[in-house]
C-alpha cells in the first residue's frame, strides 16, 4: 500500500492526500521562512490566518509569553484585511501551490461582518473550506461571546452557511462550561465540520513590574500542555455530534496524531509545535505510517469509521 | 537558506558575572551570515516551547562553528549555561537582515553603541568593519565593571569608551552620557545600536539631526523567527504594528523606527 | 524583619505563619512518608483530603496519567467517609502537630450530603476552615453540577454557611465559560474565601488499547501546564470579588507563588509539585524570604494590600 | 529514612534489546533496601511531572551505588536511556515494602518466577536468598532471545529455568507453561514473583492451593510513592481498593491481593 493512500482522507470540500495542516495563525499566509524548510505541496492543506472586513493592526507588544509546555499569544487577529488577502495574500499562495487545499480562517467583531468575509472568500475560488473562528480571545468586540454562546454561535453559522459557497467548519472555543452543547449549536446551524479546540484563555505576570507580561494582559494558552484538554473535548463531542472534526491543541508527534483520531478526530492542525520545530508538519507526515504500523492501523480513513462507528 | 541543524557545545565559559559564551559546532549557511544576524536556540527540555533568539557574535565557516555569548536572564539561558561540552542543541538559522554594510570603505569613520547583550552582534560587526578598513570606535555600558566583556575583540577593532553605571570601571554614567561628555566628536558615516531601549532611543536623539545613517538592532518577543506568527512586530508608522524585527530586522534603520 | 513575620498572613479563621501549605488530595491526612522528609509544622497549614459523609472506594484503576507539564488524576474521592475522618484521621494529624491549621475539604453528591459533612467536622474543634470542594471532576453524582452552576453553587454556599462553625472556602471549578459570575454567585452565599483552582477535564488515550488510559476515561488535570488559567482566573476574579483567594494550579516555585500574589492570591496551595519534589513546600517557605528580597517585597500582606487595593 | 537525593549515572549500558542496566552512586538509606524495594527516579526535564519507579535490582553500602534494570517503555525510559555518564538524576527512596524473607533458611526450596522488566527485584532477592543458603530456583520468561538478561546473575545463585514465547532460546512458551512441563516439582517453602499480571496470576493459580507461601510483588501507576495520593490502590478484599502499592507493596502475600 502506498503510504499516501493510507494517510488520504475525505472531508467536506477537503480531498486530502494527508490529515497534516499548519494551525491558522502559526503559518501565515505561507508567506514566511518556513517555507524555505520544506516544499508546503506536501501538505495535507494550510489553514491560512484569520481575515476581517478591515484590517487589524492587532495588539501592543508583548504578543507572546512562554509558560511550561505551553505558549500564551495575543496577536489579535493582525491581518490586511479581506480585500488585501484576496488581492495579494491568497494569489501567491494559490499560485505557488495550485493542489495545496487552502482553508481560510473568518473573524469578524459582527455577525454582518463574519457573513461579508465569508462571502468574498468563498466566493474567490480559491479556497477549498472556511474556517469559523468563533473562538479568539484575543479580541475584544465580542469575538469570544460567538462561540460562548449557543444561540448566538447557530445564528451565526447558518447565517455563514447561507451566504458560503464552500464547506464550513466552526471552531470551537475550549472556555465553556460544556463544549457540547455548543458543538451541537452549531452543528444544528449547518455547520459541515469542527475545528477544536482554539487556545484556552490565560496570563502570566512579571514580577518585576507586577503586572501582565502580554500588552492585551490576557492571552490564548496553547501547546502540548493543553493536549488533554482538546482530547477530551474531541472525545466528548465526536460522540454527541455527527460532524467531521480538525484536531488541534498541542499536536507534536506522530503518537499525538494518532491520539487524537482515537478520541474522534479526523484530521489534525499543528500550531506551536511549529516553534520548536519548523519542519512539524512534514516531520509528522513521515513518520505516520510507521506508527500506523506498529499499531496495525491500515489506514486512517479505517481508523476514522471504526472509532466514530463505535460510537 | 534557513537550516535547522544539530550543533554540539565545543565550549562553555563564563565570560563575567552571569555571561556566558557557548561555542556551536555544526552545519550552517555560514555564506549567509551577516553581523547582526541570529539564531534562534532550541533549549533540550521538553517544557520549552520557544526557542531563544541570540546572536551570532562570531561565526567560523572554516571551523564550522558559531559563537554565541548571552547573559542568565531567565529559565531559559541559566539552563543554556548549564550544559555541558559535547551536549547536542538545535540551532535553527542563520536568520535577520544583518547591519546594513553600506557606504563603508576604506577610513569611513563608523560608531558602534552598545549595551550590555547588545553587545554580541556588535562583536562580530567591529571585526567585520576593522577588515573593511573602516575607522571603528565603539561606546559600551555596562552597570558595574564584574559583567563586563569584549574589551580585546572591541579594542582589536579600534578604539573603545567604556561606561559602567556606577563608575567602577571606566566613565561614571550611561553610554549616552558618556558620548555626550566626549568634547570631540567625530562625523560618522554610520552609527550601529544594539542593547536596552533607552540607549536606542538615545542614539536616536543624538544622531537623527545630523546626516549619520542610523542602524538600530532591536529586540522583541519571539515566537517563529521566520515571520510566520507576527509575534514580534515593531511599527515603522503611526498606528500600525507593520514590520517583524525576525525578518524585516532585527536591524531597521533609525530614522524610520518607533521605539 | 524575622523570617516568620515577612511571610504571615491573616485569613479568616487562618493565622498563618507562611501562605504555604499542600493542596488537597496531594498529601492526604499528613499520614503519608513525605511526613518523614521535613517537619509539617514548617508548613502554614495543611488541607486534608475530601471528606465525604459515607465512605468512598474510589475510581478503578489506573487513576493517574501523565501529559506534559500536567498530570491527570481520577482518584474519584477515595475517602474512609467523615465519621472515620474524625475519629482517626483527625485526632492523630491534630495531636502530632497542635500548631498547624488544618484545612478540611468538603465533598459530596447532594446539598444535604455537603451540609453534614460541613457541619460535623466544623464541630469537631479541630479543623479552622472548610474548604468547600464544588469542583472535582471525578465524581459523577453531580459534584461538577455544583460548580458550573451560579445559583447551585450560591445555595449551596449559604446551606453550608448556615451550619458551619468555622469560616468556608468555595473551591472553584476552572472548568466553566464566567468564572467570575461563580465567584460572584458564592460571594453572595456568604463564603468567607475561595480556593482556586481546581483541575481542568482531560483525557488521555493509550493507544495500544484505543481507549482511555485513566480508569474513569477522563480525569482532572493539574501541575505546571495549567498555571496561566489559574492566574487569568485568580486576576479576574480577584478584581471583581472582595474575598481572599487562596490559590493553586501548577505552584512549583517561589517565583510561581509571587505571581499568584500579583494575580489577586493571598495563599497558596502545593499539589502536583510534590511529586516531583516532596519537599516543595518547605522548600519554597525557604525560597520566598529571598526572592522577596530581590523583588524589594517586604511583606506578603503588604504585597496582597497593593495586589488587591490597587483593583 | 526516605531521601531524596541526587546520584550521579557511573555506567549506562544496553544489557539487550531495549533493555537497560543504569549504575547510580549517591547517598542513601542503604541500610533500609530490602529486595523488592524500588525507588522513584526524577527525569531531568520539566516536562514530566512523574518520578518514576524503579525496582533495586543490586545496591552497594560501600561503593554507594544502587543499580536498576529498565525497558524503554515510553518517553521517560528512553530519556534515562539517552543520559551520559556524570549526569546527576534525584533518586527518591528506598521505598515499598520488600520481600518477606521470613521462613528462609539454609537449605529451604524457593522459587523465583518472572518476566520480563520483573526481573530486576528478582536479582537482588536471589542474591540476598542464596548468601542465606537457600536453595533457589528461577524461572523466567521472555518474549525472544534478544531480549534476555540476568541469566549470569541468576546461574550464580541456583537453578535458572529459561522460556522464550517464539521458543528462541530454552523452553517454547510462557514460564507458566515451563513450570507445567516440569516433571519433578520441588516443594517450596516460599515462591517469589514479580512480572505481567498474566504471570502473577499463573502463580496464584497454581500454588494458592499448595502450602507454600507466595509473594507477589505488583505494579502500579504511582503519584507520589508515598501514600500520599492513593493513584494506586489495589483490592484484598471485594468492593474496596483498601492497599497502597506503594507503602503498602509493591509485594502483596499472593493469597490476599485480587489481581
Ligand atoms: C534578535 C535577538 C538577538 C538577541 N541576542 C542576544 C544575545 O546575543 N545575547 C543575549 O544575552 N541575549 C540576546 N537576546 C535576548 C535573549 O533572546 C533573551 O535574553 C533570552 O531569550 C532570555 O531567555 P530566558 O529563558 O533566559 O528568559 P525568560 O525571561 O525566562 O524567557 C521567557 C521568554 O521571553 C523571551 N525573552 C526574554 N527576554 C527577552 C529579550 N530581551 N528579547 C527577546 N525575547 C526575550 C524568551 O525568548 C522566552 O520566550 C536577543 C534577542 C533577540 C530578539
Ligand atoms: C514498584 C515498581 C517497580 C518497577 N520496577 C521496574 C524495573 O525494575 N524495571 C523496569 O523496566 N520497569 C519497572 N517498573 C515499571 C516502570 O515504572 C515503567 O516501565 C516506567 O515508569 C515507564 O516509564 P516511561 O516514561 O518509559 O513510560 P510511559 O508509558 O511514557 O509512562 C507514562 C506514565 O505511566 C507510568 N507507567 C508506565 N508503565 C508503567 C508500569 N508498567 N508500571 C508503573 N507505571 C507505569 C509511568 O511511570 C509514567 O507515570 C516498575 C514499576 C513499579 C510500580
Ligand atoms: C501565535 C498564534 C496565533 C494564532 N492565531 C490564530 C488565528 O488567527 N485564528 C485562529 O483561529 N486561531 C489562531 N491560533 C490558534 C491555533 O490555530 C490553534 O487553534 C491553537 O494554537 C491550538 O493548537 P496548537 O497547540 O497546536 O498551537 C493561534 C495560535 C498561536 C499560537
Ligand atoms: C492526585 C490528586 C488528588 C486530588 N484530590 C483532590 C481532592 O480530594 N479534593 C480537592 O478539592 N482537590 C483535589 N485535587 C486538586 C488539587 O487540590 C489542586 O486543586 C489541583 O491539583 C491544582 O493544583 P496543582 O497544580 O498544584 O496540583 C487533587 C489533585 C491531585 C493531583
Ligand atoms: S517571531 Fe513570528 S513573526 Fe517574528
Ligand atoms: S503512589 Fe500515591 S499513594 Fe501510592
Amino acid at each position: 500500500m502506498r503510504t499516501d493512500e493510507r494517510l488520504a482522507i475525505e472531508l467536506p470540500g477537503l480531498k486530502l492526500k494527508n490529515p497534516v495542516m499548519p494551525a491558522s495563525g502559526c503559518f501565515g499566509f505561507g508567506d514566511n521562512r518556513y517555507a524555505e524548510m520544506f516544499d508546503l505541496n506536501e501538505l495535507g492543506a494550510i489553514i491560512i490566518k484569520a481575515a476581517t472586513l478591515k484590517p487589524r493592526i492587532g495588539n501592543p507588544v508583548p504578543r507572546i509569553a512562554e509558560t511550561k509546555s505551553g505558549v500564551l499569544n495575543a496577536v489579535g487577529l493582525q491581518n490586511p484585511g479581506v480585500d488585501v488577502i484576496l488581492k495579494e495574500k491568497l494569489p501567491v499562495l494559490h499560485k505557488k501551490y495550485p493542489e495545496l487545499p487552502i482553508i481560510a480562517n473568518v473573524a469578524g467583531a459582527t455577525q454582518a461582518e463574519y457573513v461579508e468575509v465569508a462571502k468574498r472568500l468563498s466566493e474567490s475560488g480559491m479556497v477549498s473550506a472556511l474556517e469559523l473562528n468563533i473562538s479568539c480571545p484575543n479580541v475584544h468586540e465580542g469575538g469570544m461571546l460567538f462561540g460562548t454562546d449557543p444561540v448566538i454561535a447557530q445564528r451565526l453559522t447558518q447565517a455563514v452557511k447561507e451566504v458560503s459557497r464552500v464547506p464550513v467548519y466552526v471552531k470551537l472555543s475550549p472556555n465553556v462550561t460544556d463544549i457540547v452543547a455548543i458543538a451541537q449549536a452549531v452543528a444544528a446551524g449547518g455547520a459541515d465540520g469542527l475545528s477544536m479546540i482554539n487556545t484556552l484563555l490565560g496570563m502570566r505576570i512579571n514580577l518585576k513590574t507586577r503586572s501582565p507580561i502580554l500588552g492585551n494582559k490576557t492571552g490564548g494558552l496553547s501547546g502540548p500542555g493543553i493536549k488533554p484538554i482538546a482530547v477530551r473535548m474531541i472525545y466528548q463531542v465526536s460522540r454527541a455530534v455527527d460532524l467531521p472534526i480538525i484536531a488541534m491543541g498541542g499536536i507534536e508527534t506522530a503518537d499525538d496524531v494518532l491520539e487524537m483520531y482515537m478520541a474522534g478526530a479526523s484530521a489534525v492542525a499543528i500550531g506551536t509545535a511549529h516553534f520548536n520545530n519548523p519542519t512539524a508538519c512534514p516531520d509528522l507526515i513521515r513518520e505516520l505510517p510507521q506508527k500506523m504500523d506498529e499499531l496495525k492501523i491500515d489506514s486512517l480513513s479505517e481508523l476514522i469509521t471504526e472509532v466514530r462507528g463505535a460510537q | 537558506m534557513l537550516t535547522k541543524n544539530d550543533f554540539q557545545i565545543i565550549e562553555q565559559q563564563e565570560l563575567a558575572h552571569d555571561i556566558y559564551r557557548v561555542i556551536l559546532h555544526g552545519e550552517f549557511n555560514y555564506a549567509g551570515v551577516k553581523p547582526g544576524c541570529f539564531v534562534m536556540l532550541k533549549l533540550p527540555d521538553e517544557a520549552y516551547q520557544l526557542r531563544r533568539p541570540l546572536a551570532i557574535a562570531a561565526c567560523d565557516s572554516v571551523q564550522k562553528t558559531i559563537t554565541l555569548i548571552y547573559r542568565i536572564v531567565g529559565d531559559g539561558m541559566r539552563l543554556l549555561s548549564k550544559l555541558a561540552v559535547g551536549t547536542i542543541v538545535n540551532i535553527l538559522g542563520p536568520l535577520g537582515n544583518g547591519f546594513s554594510l553600506e557606504n563603508v570603505d576604506v577610513g569611513t569613520e563608523v560608531l558602534l553603541v552598545g549595551g550590555g547583550t547588545g553587545l554580541p552582534p556588535l562583536m562580530m560587526l567591529a571585526q567585520v568593519l576593522k577588515e573593511k578598513g573602516c575607522r571603528v570606535s565603539t561606546a559600551v555600558g555596562f552597570r558595574t565593571a564584574s559583567m563586563i566583556f569584549g574589551e580585546t575583540e572591541f579594542e582589536r577593532s579600534g578604539q573603545l569608551l567604556l561606561a559602567t553605571d556606577d563608575g567602577s570601571r571606566g566613565f561614571k554614567g550611561n553610554v549616552g552620557e558618556l558620548l555626550a561628555s566626549q568634547t570631540t566628536v567625530s562625523k560618522y558615516t554610520n552609527v550601529y545600536a544594539c542593547g536596552p531601549e533607552g540607549l536606542l532611543k538615545m542614539v536616536q536623539t543624538r544622531f537623527v539631526p545630523t546626516e549619520t545613517a542610523i542602524y538600530l538592532s532591536l529586540e522583541g518577543r519571539m515566537a517563529c523567527g521566520v515571520g510566520a506568527c507576527e509575534a514580534c512586530v515593531v511599527s515603522t508608522g503611526e498606528g500600525t504594528f507593520n514590520k517583524c524585527v525576525c525578518v524585516e530586522g532585527p536591524v531597521f534603520n533609525g530614522r524610520e523606527v518607533i521605539l
